[in-house]
Order: structure tokens, then C-alpha cells, then sequence
């Protein structure tokens, strides 16, 4: 019969077994312990192509199609624009199935990309140098704490409140073994944005660091530039939607340290949070202590300008325990995509795509705001997505919506204990998202009760 | 040899645009009225300006400077670099899995979770563990978790004095940066001449201050390690939990259960025996593997079946979780390629996939054992290692003899790692892999050695067919220019 | 602004027209005459992307999704199995945005592959030369009547009455300019296969050659060597379903001078007939006559083996009036397709999808037999498409089942006009419809009235 | 320099798959019940038995053969190589156009004929003229459908003297060949020494003989006809129609429409102006646009609106049609594609395409000019014919230009195209193409006359760096192997 994906005939492995010089395919097992030896799986038999396109297609539509909704959810995870352009050039084969770039020479296609990526992401944030990518925001974000610590050799790092909370989980599990402890500091309540003074008074010398969201989970964009001061010698990290730096001054200009942020939105599609895009830049004075992998430029035998993998001693495979993260695999393709998303949108596109959230945003934040039932909770500047206070229960907004095909608002409730966000709904609203959605999105929530 | 060596950047023109939007009439204001005008971004970044049609060329271009399995093989030792079904690409594009928010109302993807905990009960059943989690956005990355399961184990029994992880000195880097990772102190044995575990060594270093042993099984020189039922006796007797790097379950699907060995946690790499695409160096995914009895320390949210409502769910409540290693429920689109591939092989598939992994390498072993030296006798897994050593009457070495190889169309193994074979090679071949393919690398091989008694100069010169020639890496660390500057 | 795909800035087009020499790009159509010169194409403006797939979607949801349906539809185009590996290949840049390989050296990987089909067709249809495509089923059959007036230089020539009607159409357009005629031979009422004496009575000494569908329009599979016997030293031209030949005996073996055929089943989805792939084989000593491209093997200055384009001296680009057809853009993306499927399925693939769709079509029709409302017209063997007689009326059959989400029967009265057909279906089988299918179809037409 | 070319056969094992198809039970009967045993097949087709992954690696390595529009320049004069979007690609993958089957009841595709005649309408509207079918298959085909409408409006009138064609000898082959298949005889006239159709010469032959005048305009040196409303009044009144021949629409997009000029019939080639992929020579499509008095000799079906119901319909019913040309409705997959570039572009991007289509050729005849002769002065439209004698000095031709361009990883114009021109080298860089790239061409035209000057025997000895080098074509054609014996 055969099996599928494997070429062996049965004359081939009565030959191969022969030039092994063994009688049959068992007698290679025969160092496995026979009292534990399995006899079948148990697990259905191999499925033909269309029986396997008919499983995936059933749990589809177990699941709604979120395309053919209005989309105002948001919450670290957003629907962007996506070129079509991406995908085909993204599944050529020769990106999808080549391995991390250990023979330079036969890996410039992707060790090249990576170098434009790193640039990019440079570029974005304003700093120095950026590596070639994260799992994800979280994991970023855990490494810019662990970063802080080892580059400050302190043990003690703060978070602002108003950071994902997924994010602070993620800071949290990874500060644990570390013996590192981790500080929340609160946001003010009238404005969603940092308390300053509440993060100085916690600050003390053996402080590693302040992590602090740009936008914040709330959709607020945070002073940078009074939390550096604030923070005085402490390392500042800064965790970045990149979409919102098309139009909103660059961390590395307002004196970041370390900038990490969730790629997803630039050229991923949700995804159910699963194509996800660490990105992590700092200063190039602490590139010997940045995780993850860094492709550096150099040159060939015949001067030839080339790229490799550099600063190695870093990793796990060359510094093993020393090494300054356990990260091997990274996101590499997820980075193929969003350069290849960048290259597309270019200067011009970046800006057009923040310029038009933020306004379609605005807009409807207003409609809102001049509802009896609603208004907007924090005062504070805020980019695409923001926090609205309700006298509907947000869960019924949520149902009602989602009957007329519409996703959105978040309930925070479901993510803060706390009786302060018991009311409190949060719309994310991007350039996709249709003006005739948004007007119809207000005046079904004008019309609730 | 390349005719454009530009970046992306240098075709950059002032005003070009690679992406048109909509012509549509929102409402404006000036982003004064919502921000500070000193946060307004002063300088745009310098992002190119290209036309869709550059794109498309440079990026077209680039993919053709590389080698992958798509255009040969790939025999990359630890890496699994088998054949990728283009089944799994279609199922990954699907709108009805890619368009999910993961902030929607779980009713409106329960196929979604449906899927995940299909998956978490194969992964189960193939490997013996009694549960599985899905979370882990790589190999490393479940490793990181699993450990810290462990460490949370340890914690909750109030045993708090297990601060060692026992690693055996042929682990791959990621056990002991793991195991650091997670507060631990590494000791290191060494392996026996037989090129397994010690077991005498390791009674020497087993104590109630160890918490875990981190093991690979076949190891990381593709041999089975034949005492793992005393090794797992031993540690369990002394309180430790042994864990498994299952980077090498392609050797052994359908034959036997890390479960069954006795192992307590492992993790799996989607992107090496379920077949999902290594894109580069990832994603891939590293779901975590549980014997029942560290069922609370799972992070969260554990993906489990409602007793209540007979519903998958996602659950947050367990107060004895590890927390969250990474946001959200996983690599999702890592995860349906993987369950794509379970479904198409079936139960028969994937253990006839493991019996030709190892079928192949067996054969190579032999075949290449005239012509390199294989350190250690008898026959192997799904891998071995071959030592380069020969090459050096030559005044070469293992890294000249992958170069040359290069120049065949081949991929070159694994070099220097495992790191106690000198000059090693690792060699995996893959059970996609025809013997044709095999015997023309074992000639290739053989060419090569020939040529470097003749021509060594030739083989140290190599490669010259490759987009460029050896590359200085050293000079590249020393002073290094990671990004592009106007 | 700019506009999409066009890379010219306003700074670049001044340079260009400084270069030339003239004012302003007005300067540059100044040839054309001004009274008819447009001043506004009434069009709309421009869409984005997503506003181009919101149109498609919403024409695409206009019609219903065939891929949720029981696919009983055949009459020359069928669904039949798609690998998956096929779309990601056929669509990579390099094969999708190449032309004609009129520069041989840089198109050795079209010609290769041309060549890949040519010998698949020849194997397939047991000829001896295969061409690299014509435009579909209907137009390879026409050229083949074309050709044998010009091989045997006579201009009468007979189709079977059962071949498909459009093929007939087509072959009578283009047989009148020629001056030929074209005469239809009936087919036997009982078999549904040609009648062999009618045949014979047509044929004379200014007669061509004859065509015959293999198997024919009603999928009955025609008696190819009484055939040849025949018509003596006329031209036997075979039309074939290729899938077909995966089990019946190759025209070629069975004196066919010319095989044509549609090749949509080899990898093709059904879209609307409109991925046709005219395949045109025949024996050697034919081929300075056969329409279309031709790739042959040669080898280069240094003896390596290659691959170019032959016998253009038959082309409308070299021979111009006195071309054998004015054929130039063939299906030549389409013939791509069908070579990946062909290596794919090999020699098993093709025999188990011919095996299977011809007992799951036997099936059905014996299950049909056996209902008292429906009897199998025809007594001749068939493949995968048979035709029954009904009590109850086709249209109604097929109303029915569309509401059971189920397409079929084909109703022969929308093709013939003459009595004959008035209460005559047709169901087509192939191996991608699931028996639970086959079953559900039987047990609902058993229930009709 | 390729590493491997073996055909697909010569991968071949027997008993290897590439496929699996359903474990399913199925009832099964002897094919011997099915038919007489001399019916079926006695020997398999020699396919090729190969796995997934050799024909994914096989069909990945030869596409790496090739130029492409993908991969670098294309100036193919008359061909039209633009880019070619890639969301075309993406609205023709969808389900619910890809499974539709043409016997389908109409009403469950409505939304196909819908699309259908929205793109009718555009073509009609930017042509101008008043109806369109899509139904023919490519250029030679659409010359094909609308030059029977023209004979049978003859005939219909009953004028059945009209046995002649007039075609100028810069006509494209393909118009010649197709007037022969409607059984007409082709008159040949000269160009006038501006490149033009000679209108005195075209008087001479004028007669109630001729049934039609094909044309195009811009014609195949790049210029635009300014007699054309003079040759339009002269065929009308001689009662002869004009037929375009729209594969140099690409021009004159929202400048002037060959409906307003006077031409009665015309192709369009979607595969060029409207930016479908070539796809290595097909399909395309060529669609006919007609003037309203020619509606009686449409090809059926018709997809016209229908006035009672308002819905669009396919329609047979038309008793004077030429009948069919191909089956079905015509290449839907190419068709959805042009739909789709046509939206995106809209009135403004069809027009601006037209002008830099324009300007860019423009742009490399004056820079050109310089280093080649151009025999036609003043300005030209979409593209030009250059003169490559120059090199003959050197004991060099057009071919040996052009196969040195293939080492630059640029594809040569079309060469010794239109006829008329010994030496031809037809450029047309298209609106898609930069500036850069423009300069970078000029740039290598310049190197490779200058190394003709120095070192003739390298330029005869190119391409040197192609996947193959020169190739023996007319040994090829003398002994033709066209195809691979086991
Ligand atoms: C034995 C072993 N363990 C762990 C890993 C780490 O896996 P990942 O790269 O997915 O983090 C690898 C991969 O290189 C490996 O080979
Ligand atoms: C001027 C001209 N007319 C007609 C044609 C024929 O078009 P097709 O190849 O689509 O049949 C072409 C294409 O080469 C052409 O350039």
C-alpha cells in the first residue's frame, strides 16, 4: 500500500535493510525496552486529502467567520490591512521550508530579509539596534524585564497597571525563578495614563526598570517622555503597537531603553492570537545582551557583501547555560510577512494606516461620548481603541452586537476583578473598518436600553 | 554571483507606493486635537518606497539565494527537516480559523477549541502523557514551560530544596539555557563510551537537591538510551521528575511512549515530527505533554472539555497554574497544520513514518561508515553522528567537507554539534527521503573526500556555485552592522 | 497621488519628459485625432483591495458554493480530485508572469515541462506526438477536422451525433469558411454507441475522416477498433475524457490517427468550463501538420541537454497565411497544471480515479435500474455518466434536488430539441463523490413522483 | 550549470505515490462487467511514479529556470508584460467561482453572469464600442470570432463577392492566418516609409472584393495611424469593415477608443492590456467588441441582460450567430482577473496607465536612439522597433544582443518582429516599469555594444550564466524528439 509522504517501496527497504545487514525494520527497535512497546495507537486511520479538507471545514464553521463581521475588537490583537501581495511571496517555498540561516551562503534570501527586518523595526521605534524577532509581545516583554535585570544587575522591575494584562501574566511567570520582583504601578483613574507620581515613590536602587504599554491596554498613549524623567537612571522599556508609531513619535527619541512590541498587526491576520510577532530594539550598547537572533552585514572571500548570524555567543547553542535566553526558534516567518508588509506600505502607507485609525477612532469615540448612556472613561490622548463607561451591562452590548454580526466592545470585566471595571467596555476601530459599519455600530448602541 | 545585491532600501524612491487605500470620506481632524503636538511623530520612518512590482521582484529574488526542502534535501541533524504536505499550508489559510479575535465570545469559535483539544488528545495518545497543553510557541519555549510545571511541583509540596537539573553533556543547548531560565542550577554528566547516559555518574549526582533530569530519547547522537527505565526508576526514587526533549519523537512514533518510559513532562516540536514548515527558524510550536498528577500547574487557559456541558472550553481557574507563558492559546496556525498532518498519516502513517526515519539513517550510517568514522557502534535511530576527523591528514576539517557539500545542491548536516564529537556531524535524513536521494549524497560524500586528498585547496575554497562564498563571520561579530543606514 | 502599480513620481515624470524633449505627456499623444479624443472614461474610480474582494465576494455570493453540494454534474466537465500540491506550485511567479519561451535559454523550465506533457499526453492517449496544448475540448476537436481535410485534402467529413453538442457547434463553425462539410452520423438507439452501418453508408471517397467521443457525450464508451475497421483509410479522430483512459484501452493502440480531448479533469476545478485544456496528439508522420507549439529536445554549445521550441515553420509567426493554424497563446498555464497532477497521481493514481469513478457510476445506476420510474437508456458499455429515461419529469428531478442542496441531473432536452430527449437525464460519478452521497441521491429520486 | 536535469520520468520507481486517496469502502465489481475485456487498458500510461515531495522539489527547481515578469524586466514588444497584481490571483482562487459548473441552472450563478456582464459593459466602455462577448479563448481566437462576425454580416447581406483581407505587412502573424481560416485571401500592402499604412496603396486595392481591413493601432512598430479616419471613411465607402486588433490597447486607455476611430470589430487581449498572467503562453482571453449592427452574429450563448426580468441571462437564441467557437462562456478564470484589475484601477489608473505606458517608451527611444537606430522618427506610442545593424560590423546580429541581455538577468525585446524591420528589436517596457529600470537597461545595452566593439566573440559566445547556453534549434526541428522514451 504505502503511506503517504514516504517514497520506500517494498523492494527498497528489503534492499536498504540488507545493506544494513539486519533482517527486518523491528530488528532496528530492538533497543527499546519490549515491556513498554506499543502496538497500535490508538487513533483513526490515515484520512485522504478531501476527508482531511472536510474534518478542517467542519470545525470551521463551528466557528463564526469574523470577515464577514464588523470587527471592533481590538485589545493587543487587531485587524489591519493586509496586501494581497503578502502571502503569495510568504509561501514560496523556499522561505516556508528552509531552516534557521546555520549555512550562510545558501541562506542570503532569508538572512538578507532578516537584515531589512531588523532595520525596520529599527526604523519604527527609533532605536539602534533590533534583533530578529520574539515569539510574541509577551515573551518580548518578559525578556525586556529579564534584559533590564541582567543588564542592571537588580532584581526589583516595575510594570505600569495599565500594560496588558496578559503581558504583566507573561512578566510575572518569567520574573518568578528569577527571584525578580515585580511592582505594578497604577495608572490614574481620570486619565488611563501612568501615575507619575506613584511610579516615582516606588522607585528605589535596586530598581531594575519600568515597563510601561505605548499604546496602554486602555488605548491611551503614555507621556513617554515624563516617565523617562520620572525614572532617572532606571531602564525604561517600552512595549509598542507598531501601527501606532506611523504617526506617534518614536520611543527611541523620548529615551527609551528597550522597545518590545506585538507585530501581529502589521501584515497578520488575528488568527486567534496565534500569528504572532515578537519585536525587541534597544540601545546598541546592550546588544550583548539582547535575546533571540541578530543577523549582522559582512562580506565574502571576494568582497562580495553578504550576511550572517552574529553575535552567537549570546545563544543558547553556543553559551548554553550562559546564554542570555533559552530562545532558539523564533518567529521568522511571522517576520518574512510584516517586512514584506512594510516594504509594501512604505513610509507613506504606515502613516495613512495610524492616521485613519486614529480618526475613524476618534470619531466614533465621540458619537459615544454625546450618548446619555455612555462616556468615555479616561481623558488621556488615545490612539485607535478606547475605554467607554456604560449603563448597559457591556456584556448585553456584546450579545446584541454579536446578533447583528458585529464583534465588539471587550468587557473588561472579564479580564480585572476590580468593581471599577465592572461597566467598562473597550471598541477598537482601524482603517478596515468601514465608515458605514461605524455609523451603524453608534446607532445601535444610541438605541440601547 | 548575484546580479542586484540591493536591499529593499536602496530601491527606495521619494514619493513610490506599494498600496493604494480606499478613496473614502472619513472625518478629519488635525492630530493636534488628540495629541500633544510633541508627540506627533517628527520624522517618518525611513521605511521604503517601493511599487508592488519591486516587492514582489526583490522579495521573489531573495527567496531564490536559498536552500530548502523544497528544492533539496535537507538532512539537518536534530532538525527534522522532512517533507512539509501542502495540505497543511491550505488548511492554515482558511478564513474561519485565520479571522478569529481571540477576545471573541468562545461560542463563536468552538470549532476553533474543538480543534485544539482534538489535537491535545492526539498528542496524548501518541506520546502516553495523560494531558497536553497547547501553549508553547516552540521547542525551547515548552521546555521553558515544562520546567517550570516541574518547579511549581516541587514548590507546592513544600519541597523547596530540589535546586538542580541534571543534564547530560550531549543535551542540546536549549536544556541547560532552560533550565537557568528557571532558577536552576545545571550539572552536567557526561556520557558514557557507549554514547548513553551513565547511569553510575548519574547516582553520583542524583540527591534530593535535584528537582528534574532533562533527557532526550533517542538522545542527541541517535541512540536509544537502553537503561531509561532504571534512569527513570532512579529519579523517581529520589524525588526528581524526569523530563523529555521530544525533538526526537520522529524516531519513535507508534513504537514507544515517552509516558510509558516514565517520563513526567515533555514537550513536542510540531515543527519537527508533525511536519509544520520551519519558515526560516519558525514559528513552530512546542506544545507541553503532563502525566495527570501535574494537571494544576498547567498554564493557563487549559483548553478541557466542560463535564457539565460535554463543551470544549478555555479555562482560567486554576490557582496553582504556572500562569502564562505567552499570550492567548498558542500558535494556532502552527497547531491546524499539525493536526492536518495526524489526520493524513492515521495511526499506521506515522508509525511507518518513524520505522523509514530510522530505516534511513540506519542505511546512511552503514553506507557512510567506509568513508567517515561513526563513533559509536550499533545501530541507530532516527539520527546519527558521523565525525569529520579524516579530513584533517587534509589539513581540512567537518566545516570544509559541509562547505563542498554545499556545492552539490545538498544541505549540509549539523556540524560541531553534538559537542562532544569533535568534529561531528549529525545526520538525519527523514523518512520522506528515497533511497536515490540518499545514494546520491553518500556519492557526493565520497567525491568530495576523494577530491580533498587530490585538491584540498579546492575543498577550503569551496563554495563557488553558492549567490556568495564563505562569508567572515568573525569580523561580522566583532564589529557588528546589523541594520542598514541611509 | 499616484496610482496603483505605477511607479512614477511627479519628479520622474518631469525628468522623462525633459529626456524626450517635449512640454508635458499631452505632447506625447498628439498623433491621435483630437475630434475623438476621450476626455473620461465612465468608469468608477478606483477600489482598494478590499473594496475589490468586497465586490467579488459579494458576486461570489450570488452564486451558490458548489463544494457544499452532492456534484452529480458531468456532459464535459467534471469535479474529480484536485491535490493539494498543485495550486502552490502553478502559482509560483516564475511559471504565473513568464510568456511564450521565446528566449530558450531562460525558459528551460517551461520547456521542460512542455515537454513532461507532451510525453504524458502521448502515454495517456498511446500516440506518438502530443502538442503543448490547444484552447479547450471543443477547439482541439475543430483543428483535428482541420486537419484531416488538410492531411487527406478532402473536404467532407463526419462527426458521431452522440459526440458532445458543443463540440459539434464548434466544429461547424469552423468547418464553413473552409468549405467543409460536415456530416453527423446517427448513433444507435438501443447501444447509444455509433451506428456502425450508418457509418459506413456515409462514407465515400471525398470523406476526410470521422470523429468520435471516447467515451461518448452520453458517457458511453464507443467500440473504437469496429470503428476503424470501418472507415476504412479515412482519418479516425478520437475525442477522450483523459481520466477515462486511466482504465479503457488507449485510442492509440486502436488505430486512431488523431486523439483529442478536454483535459479540465486532470487537476482543473470545474469553474465554469472556463479552465479548458485542449489536448491534440497523433502519429509521427502527422506532425509537420498539427496545430499549435511543439517543444523538441536539443542540446546546447557545451552538449548539455535542453529544450526548444520546433517546428515554428508550421506558426502563424513565421508562416503567416500559410500557417497551419493561427493558434499562438495556447492553455499553456492550465497545461502546467495537469503535468503536476499527472506526476502526482502516476500510473496507480490515474487507474484507482478511472476504477473508482466507474464503479461508484455503476453503483448508482444499477440502483437506478431497479426503481420502477427510471430505466437506463442506453445498453452500451459507459464510464462514469450514464443517461436514464424518467417518468418523472428531469427538470423536476433536478428542482428537487437542488433543494436538497444536490446538483444534477444534466437534462438532455435543454441540448436536443428533437422528442427523443424529452425524458432523458444524466448523472455523471467520479471518485470524489462519497457513497453516503451516491446513497442519498438514490434513496430521493426512489421517492419521487 | 543545473545540478540535476533529469525529466520527471527519469525520477520514476515503480510502486512510488504521490497520492492517497480514501481508505473507503466501495462496492466493487470485475471491470469485465463493466466492459469487453479488449476494452480495457492492457498497459498503463508510463506516468511518472514519484512522491509528493520529488514533484514539489521537480516543479520548484525547473520553475527557477525561468525569466519571469516576477523575477526582472520583460520588454517583449507586443506582449505586453506588465506586472500582474496579485490580488487577481486571489479573487480567481475563490470557491464559489472555481466550483462552479457550467450546466449549473443559472440561477445558481447569477453572480457569475453578473460579473460577466459588468466586465462586458467596462470593455465596451473603454473601447467604445457597443457590445462585447468574452468568449474567445486568446488574441488569435477573439480574430477568429470577430472576423466570422464580419463574414457572416456579409453573407447575411447577401455581398458574397467579398473574398479578400487586406493586412498591412507589419501585421502580427496571427492576423494573416486568421483571415486564411475564414476563408479569405490575404492581401498584403506596404508600410509607407513613416511606418504607416500607405493610403494610396491601400486605395489601389480597395474593392467591393474586400470584406474587412484588419489593423492595429498603435500598429506593431509603436506608431500611432493618423491616417485612420481617412482608411476608416475609405473602407466603409468601399463597404469593407475594419477590424482592430486590440493587442495594442494598452496605449490609448482613456485617450481614444478604437469604437470612435471608426473600427467596426476588435479583440481585446486581457492577457496584455488588463494584466492576466501569461502564464508561459496561456490561456489568455480575446474578448470581441462589436458595433451594435453586428449584434445578430454574436457567438452564443449571449450573456445580456434580460428586459422583462432585468436579470442577466445566457441567451442561444440568436438564429444568425456564428455559432460557438469554444465551449462554455469563455476563460472565467481569466476573465475574473481582468474584472478585477478594472475595478481596481478605475477611470483615472486605466488612463494614467496608458500615458506612462507611453512615456516609458518614449523615455528609452530617445535614450536608445543614441546607441541603436531607431527607423522611425517622431514620437511613438506604448513601444518602439530599434534597428540592431549597428552590430553588424562587428560580425554580430539582433540575436546576439539579445541572448548577451539574458546574462544581465534582463529578457531581450522581441526580436525580428514586425518583419518589415531586418534587424528588429521590438521594446515595450510597460507602465509598471521604474525609471531604474529603464537607466539599468540602457545602461546594459550600452555595455554590450561596447564589449561588441572589443571583444565581438564574447557577445557571440553569450549567454554564459543561463541554465543552458545556446541551443541547437535547427537540429532540433530537422530530427524532432518530442518526447521522452523510457
Ligand atoms: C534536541 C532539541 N531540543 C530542543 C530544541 C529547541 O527547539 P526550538 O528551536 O523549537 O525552540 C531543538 C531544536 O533545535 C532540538 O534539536
Ligand atoms: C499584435 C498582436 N496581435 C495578436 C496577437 C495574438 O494574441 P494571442 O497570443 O492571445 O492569440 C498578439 C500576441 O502575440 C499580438 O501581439
Amino acid at each position: 500500500m504505502g503511506t503517504r509522504y514516504i517514497p520506500h517501496t517494498p523492494a527498497e527497504v528489503k534492499s536498504m535493510l540488507h545493506e544494513i545487514g539486519v533482517e527486518n525494520i523491528e530488528a532496528l527497535f530492538s533497543d527499546l525496552p519490549s515491556e513498554h512497546r506499543v502496538a497500535e495507537l490508538q487513533l483513526p486511520r490515515g484520512l485522504s486529502e478531501q476527508q482531511v479538507l472536510v474534518q478542517m471545514k467542519d470545525w470551521g464553521n463551528r466557528n463564526i467567520n469574523p470577515s464577514e463581521y464588523g470587527f471592533f475588537l481590538g485589545g493587543g490583537i487587531y485587524r489591519h490591512t493586509i496586501p494581497c501581495a503578502i502571502s503569495p511571496l510568504a509561501q514560496r517555498g523556499e522561505f516556508l521550508t528552509a531552516y534557521t540561516p546555520y549555512q550562510p551562503e545558501v541562506s542570503q534570501g532569508s538572512l538578507q530579509l532578516f537584515f531589512e527586518f531588523q532595520t525596520m523595526v529599527s526604523e519604527l521605534t527609533g532605536m539602534e539596534v533590533a534583533n530578529a524577532s520574539m515569539y510574541d509581545g509577551g515573551t518580548a516583554a518578559a525578556e525586556a524585564m529579564l534584559m533590564a535585570c541582567r543588564v542592571s544587575r537588580k532584581y526589583r522591575f516595575l510594570v505600569s497597571s495599565a500594560l496588558h494584562p496578559e503581558y504583566i501574566q507573561v512578566i510575572r511567570t518569567y520574573a518568578i525563578p528569577q527571584g525578580i520582583e515585580i511592582e505594578e504601578v497604577p495608572f490614574d483613574v481620570h486619565t488611563g495614563m501612568v501615575d507619575i507620581k506613584a511610579l516615582k515613590k516606588r522607585l528605589d536602587d535596586r530598581t531594575a526598570g519600568f515597563l510601561v504599554g505605548y499604546p496602554n491596554f486602555f488605548g491611551i498613549v503614555e507621556d513617554i517622555r515624563s516617565v523617562r524623567q520620572a525614572i532617572g537612571d532606571a531602564i525604561l522599556a517600552v512595549h509598542v503597537n507598531p501601527i501606532a508609531l506611523g504617526i506617534l513619535e518614536a520611543p527611541g527619541k523620548m529615551g527609551a531603553d528597550i522597545v518590545t512590541g506585538e507585530g501581529q498587526p502589521l501584515g497578520a491576520p488575528p488568527y486567534l492570537g496565534g500569528m504572532s510577532l515578537g519585536l525587541f530594539a534597544t540601545r546598541s550598547k546592550y546588544i550583548r545582551q539582547m535575546p533571540g537572533r541578530v543577523i549582522g552585514q559582512t562580506s565574502d572571500v571576494d568582497g562580495n557583501r553578504g550576511y550572517v548570524m552574529v553575535l552567537q555567543t549570546r545563544e543558547q547553542h553556543i553559551r548554553r547555560s550562559k546564554a542570555t535566553s533559552n530562545i532558539c526558534s523564533n518567529h521568522a516567518h511571522n517576520a518574512l510577512v510584516a517586512t514584506i508588509f512594510l516594504a509594501l506600505m512604505g513610509k507613506a502607507g504606515i502613516r495613512e494606516m495610524a492616521f485613519r485609525s486614529t480618526q475613524k477612532a476618534h470619531y466614533l469615540a465621540n458619537r459615544l461620548d454625546r450618548m446619555e448612556r455612555f462616556e468615555r472613561k479616561f481623558s488621556g490622548p488615545f490612539f485607535n481603541e478606547f475605554v467607554f463607561e456604560s449603563q448597559v451591562d457591556p456584556v448585553d452590548i456584546e450579545s446584541d452586537l454579536l446578533s447583528q454580526n458585529y464583534l465588539g466592545p471587550l468587557v473588561l470585566r472579564r479580564f480585572y476583578a476590580d468593581p471599577f471595571f465592572h461597566n467598562l467596555g473597550m471598541l477598537a476601530v482601524t482603517e478596515t473598518n468601514p465608515m458605514d459599519d461605524i455609523h451603524f455600530l453608534a446607532s445601535r448602541m444610541e438605541a440601547m436600553v | 554571483m548575484r546580479k542586484d545585491d540591493r536591499l529593499i532600501f536602496e530601491k527606495s524612491v521619494e514619493g513610490r507606493k506599494g498600496f493604494f487605500f480606499e478613496q473614502e470620506e472619513i472625518p478629519v481632524l488635525p492630530l493636534e486635537e488628540f495629541f500633544p503636538v510633541e508627540w506627533i511623530r517628527a520624522e517618518d520612518p525611513e521605511l521604503p518606497e517601493v511599487t508592488e512590482v519591486e516587492v514582489v521582484r526583490h522579495y521573489t529574488n531573495l527567496s531564490r539565494l536559498n536552500h530548502s526542502v523544497d528544492t533539496g534535501f535537507y538532512p539537518l541533524g536534530s532538525c527534522t527537516m522532512k517533507y512539509n504536505p501542502r495540505i497543511n499550508e491550505k488548511v492554515a489559510e482558511m478564513e474561519k480559523f485565520s479571522e478569529l479575535h481571540p477576545y471573541q465570545h468562545p461560542q463563536t469559535m468552538q470549532g476553533a477549541l474543538d480543534m485544539m483539544f482534538a489535537l491535545q488528545r492526539s498528542l496524548a495518545q501518541i506520546s502516553g502523557m495523560d494531558l497536553v497543553t497547547l501553549q508553547p510557541a516552540a521547542g525551547a519555549h515548552g521546555e521553558y514551560a515544562g520546567m517550570r510545571i516541574i518547579r511549581a511541583y516541587h514548590e507546592k509540596n513544600g519541597d523547596t530544596g530540589r535546586k538542580k537539573v541534571i543534564v547530560p553533556d550531549s543535551a542540546h543547548g536549549t536544556n541547560p539555557a532552560t533550565a537557568v531560565m528557571c532558577g536552576y542550577e545545571v550539572v552536567e554528566i557526561p556520557s558514557s563510551e557507549r554514547g548513553r547516559v551513565d547511569t553510575e555518574a548519574l547516582k553520583k549526582v542524583l540527591s534530593e537537591e535535584v528537582a528534574a533530569i532533562m533527557l532526550t530519547n533517542p538522545n542527541t547522537l541517535g541512540l536509544f538510551e537502553t537503561d531509561i527505565l532504571q534512569i527513570a526508576q532512579l529519579a523517581h526514587a529520589s524525588g526528581a521528575l524526569l523530563y523529555y526533549d521530544g525533538a526526537n519523537m520522529n524516531a519513535i512514533m507508534g513504537k514507544i511512549r515517552p509516558g510509558d518510559m516514565g517520563f513526567d513532562v515533555m514537550h513536542f516540536n510540531l515543527h519537527k515530527t508533525f511536519s509544520t514548515p520551519h519558515g526560516m527558524g519558525g514559528p513552530g510550536s512546542g506544545p507541553v505533554g503532563i502525566k495527570a498528577f501535574l494537571k494544576p500547574f498547567l498554564p493557563v487557559p487549559v483548553v478541557e472539555e466542560d463535564p457539565s456541558s460535554g463543551k470544549v472550553v478555555l479555562k482560567e481557574d486554576y490557582p496553582d497554574s504556572i500562569g502564562k507563558v505567552r499570550t492567548f492559546y498558542g500558535n494556532f496556525n502552527v497547531l491546524i497544520r499539525a493536526m492536518a498532518y495526524i489526520l493524513s498519516m492515521g495511526r499506521e502513517g506515522l508509525q511507518h513514518a518513524s520505522e523509514m526515519a530510522v530505516l534511513n539513517a540506519n542505511y546512511l550510517r552503514v553506507k557512510l561508515s567506509g568513508l567517515l568514522q561513526v563513533p559509536f557502534g550499533g545501530s541507530c535511530m532516527h539520527e546519527f553522528v558521523a565525525d569529520g576527523s579524516v579530513l584533517k591528514k587534509e589539513g581540512l576539517r567537518t566545516l570544509d567537507l559541509a562547505k563542498a557539500l554545499l556545492d552539490f545542491g545538498v544541505h549540509p548536516p549539523t556540524i560541531y554539534f553534538p559537542l562532544i564529537v569533535h568534529e561531528a556531524l549529525m545526520i538525519e535524513p527523514t523518512e520522506t527521503e528515497s533511497k536515490d536521494t540518499l545514494d546520491a549524497f553518500v556519492a557526493e560524500i565520497e567525491k568530495i573526500l576523494q577530491t580533498a586528498k587530490q585538491n584540498p585547496q579546492s575543498i577550503h575554497d569551496a563554495p563557488v556555485s553558492t549567490p556568495v562564498r564563505r562569508l567572515d563571520e568573525v569580523g561580522a561579530t566583532r564589529n557588528p552592522v546589523v541594520r542598514y543606514h541611509k
